[in-house]
């Protein structure tokens, strides 16, 4: 901890980053993210096993792309979404520093795109046991079961747009919920609504998401919205290949193709 | 008001009394999700207690969040049936809600009927009891003692239960709680006065309201909203679990012939929020929005219909993806 | 009062004008001649096209001309390009009138300054034409008017009609370039026409409405004159769904424009937050 | 009803092959089925699955999504990228559990009149056998304000 708050303070001291994204904790000690301009604050840093917030997503932020040179204190997740939004070249305009600490709980800075891709390559996450099981145990199911399972879920759904907001591949300045030329998807949160909505979204991520869950953990509803994307991801690396968030050149399934594809389904 | 007990075995008779009543009884259900909603119930068996806080509020019951104001239909004359549903609203009985929430019940109150009565609020809100028990547990994110309630607080509901040990306080504060009591008179006894606070919860108190209230009069312009807002999202989370956010939007869904016009809820935090068509938008960036949501909660309300629009709940501190924490930035903005 | 302010009257369009590019003027009349809609100038209404949606603008003619109202929109939203698309006969929705009206009784025996470009004129004509039928209790009318081209200037007709009545001062205008050959009016921005021919403020009020940055252009030039800030009116645009002060999407700080305006003096909106 | 059912099929198809084979199919004086309403596109490749969910909102019963045979596409690889797509939406659908046989996509060439008609005949039929498709519609009068859902539902039917 202590090794995190000097770092970031001589990061921010030598101007190194003007801006470090990171966390502190509120009254009842829970991980609130907070935004760093100098070197004085770093001391109320912290970064511990609750601090799963997805910080990545701040770097679409108007106020934070202003400040240029920024610092991101990240778990692997996080840095595997900047890797994929490198290489979807969402990023150009910033220079990021990474402030991360590895399995051996030992302080890691990445100064550049590669050291970040050769650290997230060496440490690459596997799909949480729990959405693993979740997924294997819906995927046993009848048709008309999921069907229900999703409907049961989705009737939850409010339309509060928080899995989008905390989604760093989410970065649309106008998302297609608000295009209204025509209505593609009712506004209102009745539960087709909703299945067009998380459909829609489900699609848009399918080969882009880099399964940080933070969609699922956030929903005030508590729907598992993740999985849907989780799943897509599985059956693409399964049909296509490719890891998301895995190297720089990342390339995307969906604008991509090869004559041999899958068929077999079409008459 | 009249007080009253009942053993806690006959509370079961009591609800079952309800739903023979033919009433529709809400009451807050937990789901796989493992997060607890307030559901309309068909036995007493499927309604939680081992809870602190209901994901959304209870307000759904008479705001809810997809509300049909009318359905259109063109006929042979060249104009359109319009309809709404009004007469269709059944007697409702809100069971298990927490104090605070029934304090969102009163404010919901003064704002849709005390200007402009809303048709729709009111023709929900005549035909809903509300059933409050108190909190004998809170967690961290409950500030009602801050906001001028506290876990017994009978603002609000028609009827509040208080668990004491093998029996249940009962305050009976309205002619509605009344009338449920009088249809199950039997297994109520009357007794005097009691004192609920040894049964309470205790929520941490952080601020006092009058002290807030001229402080905020002059935190328009403080700096520190930037810091209360930067990790702010704009979603809506808060303002849905809010159980006094009343904002709305209204949507069509049907083509010109036929269809409906519905109202949803809507929230000040989103971005398109204040857009014009234009393109212009009064409320650009995060801070202003954020702003204007605690500011009004806290001031703008106040000013309005002399009432805080915060019960403390807690439930936009449990559900922010940043937990961005209100009291905490009235605090800071209040300096 | 219990009635449900969410249920639209009916309306025909029983006849369309077209004002200027995407702009067009509506003649509405009841479906249910039985309807009793009386409103006052300043006041607003919401437009329905059924399947589309609602949209907010103000009601263009005047009180003092019943059996009918106008609405005069441009065409940009979805609400706005469906109704655009609408035809003679078509049947629309209308709720109102909603808002608070300019206090025309307070303005008797006074001089009134309208001072409006491009769309913002129909919320004015209503006053206008008000003023205009009950010509003897009021003083000097003068209307400062502009639009960017000559084909952007809408209700050209009452334009002309007002510029031959000599107990109205018309200072028509077009920005730079937008004039056409034959253009005999004033080329310049209004603000610039409002400097070059200032209206005197003793016991006068003045009334801009229009785009953001003709307001504050005017405002100065206004109180060079001497019009203190209660004199000046103005009329808020927000973005509103409801129109009865409950959806929320109007409110500037605690104000809800669509209640307690869109009609404000200048000096009630200085106090509101510069969130509009 | 159930066998006085006609089924609304909605077919997206790309300009150059499928709907030329339609035409063919026309021309050429083949019946069949007139379930089937026909949308033309550019191109497979323009065929967002957002317009298949539309179709599914606005009261479809099935779907057909066809164009150009592999190789055969007039934008070269538009059909390869559509046909990406179409698996990840199939697959997406099947895990929401959508009921993705009323969706059929195929391969029709400009040439394929016959096979045209034959694929429109066999999705009518099998959609037929479905019955409407009430699932989707049904979504909002189970939840539909949760208060007084069967009246609003039995009144909206």
């Amino acid at each position: 901890m202590k090794e995190l708050q000097n770092k970031a303070a001589e990061l921010l001291e030598n101007g190194t980053v003007n801006l470090l994204i990171g966390f502190c904790q509120d009254v009842s000690k829970r991980p609130v993210p907070y935004f760093i301009e100098t070197a004085a604050e770093a001391n109320i840093l912290v970064f511990n096993q609750d601090c799963k917030n997805n910080l990545s997503v701040y770097l679409h932020k108007k106020e934070v792309k202003d400040a240029v040179k920024i610092g991101l204190v990240a778990n692997v997740a996080t840095l595997r979404s900047v890797l994929q939004l490198l290489s979807e070249n969402q990023l150009g305009s910033l220079t990021l520093t990474y402030l991360t600490v590895n399995s051996g709980s030992e302080l890691v800075v990445l100064g550049s795109a590669e050291e970040l891709e050769a650290y997230v390559q060496a440490n690459f996450p596997t799909c949480r046991p729990e959405d693993q099981e979740m997924l294997d145990k819906l995927n046993v199911l009848s048709r008309e079961e999921r069907w229900a399972f999703w409907k049961d879920q989705l009737s939850e759904c409010v339309k509060c747009y928080a899995c989008r907001a905390v989604c760093p591949m989410c970065y649309c300045t106008v998302c297609t919920t608000e295009c209204n030329q025509p209505q593609w998807i009712k506004t209102s949160a009745e539960t087709s609504g909703n299945f067009e909505y998380h459909t829609m979204r489900a699609m848009h991520l399918a080969g882009r998401c880099i399964n940080c869950g933070e969609c699922g953990r956030i929903c005030p509803a508590g729907i598992p919205v993740h999985l849907l994307t989780a799943q897509m991801n599985q059956e693409i690396e399964k049909e296509f290949g490719g890891k998301t968030g895995f190297s720089l050149k990342g390339g995307y399934a969906l604008n991509s193709f090869k004559p041999g594809d899958k068929e077999n389904f079409i008459k | 008001m009249e007080q009253k007990l009942i053993s806690s075995s006959d509370i079961a008779v009591f609800f079952d009394g309800l739903l023979k009543a033919g009433k529709v009884v809400v009451a807050p259900v937990l789901k796989q999700s493992g997060k607890v909603f307030f559901k309309p119930v068909q036995s007493f068996a499927e309604v939680a207690t081992d809870y602190i806080q209901t994901a959304f509020s209870a307000k759904e019951v008479v705001f809810p969040k997809v509300e049909e104001l009318f359905t259109y239909k063109h006929n042979e004359d060249g104009g359109l049936d319009i309809k709404d549903h009004l007469d269709r609203i059944p007697e409702t009985v809100v069971w298990g809600l927490r104090p605070c929430d029934a304090a969102g019940f009163d404010y919901l109150n003064k704002f849709f009927l005390q200007e402009n009565p809303d048709a729709y609020f009111k023709a929900r809100y005549d035909k809903t009891t509300l059933v409050t028990i108190s909190c004998h547990s809170c967690d961290e994110s409950c500030f009602c003692t801050s906001v001028d309630s506290h876990p017994g607080d009978t603002k609000g509901s028609d009827i509040l239960l208080t668990a004491m040990g093998d029996k249940f306080y009962v305050e009976v504060i309205t002619a509605k709680g009344s009338l449920l009591i009088a249809s199950n008179s039997t297994l109520f006894t009357s007794t005097d006065t009691l004192s609920k606070e040894a049964f309470l919860a205790k929520p941490v108190t952080h601020f006092s309201m009058d002290e807030i209230k001229d402080k905020i009069q002059n935190s328009y312009a403080s700096a520190e909203w930037k810091h209360a807002s930067m990790g702010c999202f704009s979603c809506g989370a808060c303002a849905f679990a809010c159980p006094t956010c009343t904002c709305f939007d209204i949507q069509d869904e049907g083509t010109q012939d036929h269809g409906k016009r519905v109202r949803c809820w809507d929230a000040c935090g989103l971005s398109q929020f204040t857009k014009h068509s234009s393109g212009h938008n009064p409320r650009t960036n995060q801070t202003e929005r954020r702003r204007q949501r605690l500011m009004h909660k806290f001031k703008y309300s106040v000013e309005n219909l002399g009432v805080v629009s915060c019960v403390g709940c807690g439930r936009c501190i449990r559900v922010c993806p940043s937990h961005l924490n209100i009291f905490e930035n009235i605090l800071s903005v209040t300096k | 009062m219990d009635t449900n302010q969410y249920i639209p009257y009916q309306v025909r369009i029983a006849d369309i004008i077209d004002e200027a590019p995407l702009v067009r003027t509506y003649k509405l009349e009841f479906t249910d001649k039985s309807v009793n809609f009386t409103f006052k100038a300043g006041q607003f209404a919401e437009y329905g096209v059924f399947g589309e949606g609602e949209s907010t603008f103000c009601i263009a003619s005047s009180p003092t001309r019943e059996g009918y109202i106008e609405c005069t929109f441009r065409s940009s939203g979805r609400v706005t390009k469906a109704l655009a698309n609408c035809e003679i006969n078509d049947i629309i929705g209308l709720r109102g009138p909603f808002g608070k009206p300019f206090p025309l009784e307070e303005w008797y025996g006074k001089d009134i300054v309208f001072i409006t470009g491009g769309i913002g004129l129909p919320p004015l004509r209503c006053v206008i034409w008000n003023v205009l039928d009950q010509r003897e209790k009021f003083g000097k009318v003068s209307i400062y008017y502009g639009a960017r081209t000559v084909a952007d200037l809408v209700y050209k007709e009452e334009l002309e009609d007002w510029k031959n009545r000599d107990d109205v001062d018309l200072y028509l205008t077009v920005d730079p370039g937008g004039e056409t050959k034959d253009w005999k009016d004033n080329i310049g921005f209004v603000p610039t026409i409002l400097e070059q021919n200032l209206p005197s403020s003793k016991n006068a009020i003045a009334i801009v409405a229009g785009p953001p940055i003709l307001i504050k252009l005017s405002m100065p030039i206004l109180a060079k004159c001497g019009f203190a800030n209660d004199k000046i009116f103005t009329t808020l645009e927000n973005r509103m769904k409801c129109g009865v002060g409950k959806c929320g999407h109007c409110t500037v700080g605690k104000t809800y424009v669509c209640k307690d305006g869109p009609v404000f003096t200048y000096e009630e909106v200085l106090q509101m937050p510069q969130e509009y | 009803m159930a066998e006085t059912f006609e089924p609304k099929i909605v077919a997206f198809v790309c300009n150059w092959c499928t709907y030329a084979g339609a035409d063919l199919a026309g021309t050429s004086r083949t019946k069949y089925a007139t379930n089937v309403r026909i949308i033309r596109f550019p191109c497979t490749g323009r065929i967002d699955f957002m317009l298949l969910i539309k179709a599914f909102q606005n009261g479809a019963d099935g779907i057909i999504v066809s164009g150009c045979h592999p190789n055969d596409c007039h934008y070269t690889s538009g059909n390869f990228h559509a046909r990406r797509r179409w698996m990840v939406f199939k697959s997406m659908l099947d895990f929401i559990g959508f009921p993705t046989e009323r969706i059929t996509f195929s391969w029709v060439s400009a040439a394929e009149g016959k096979k045209w008609a034959e694929l429109v005949n066999e999705t009518t039929d099998s959609v037929r056998a479905l019955g409407p498709f009430t699932e989707y519609k049904n979504l909002d009068f189970s939840q539909f304000n949760q208060i007084d859902h069967e009246g609003i539902a039995e009144q909206s039917r």
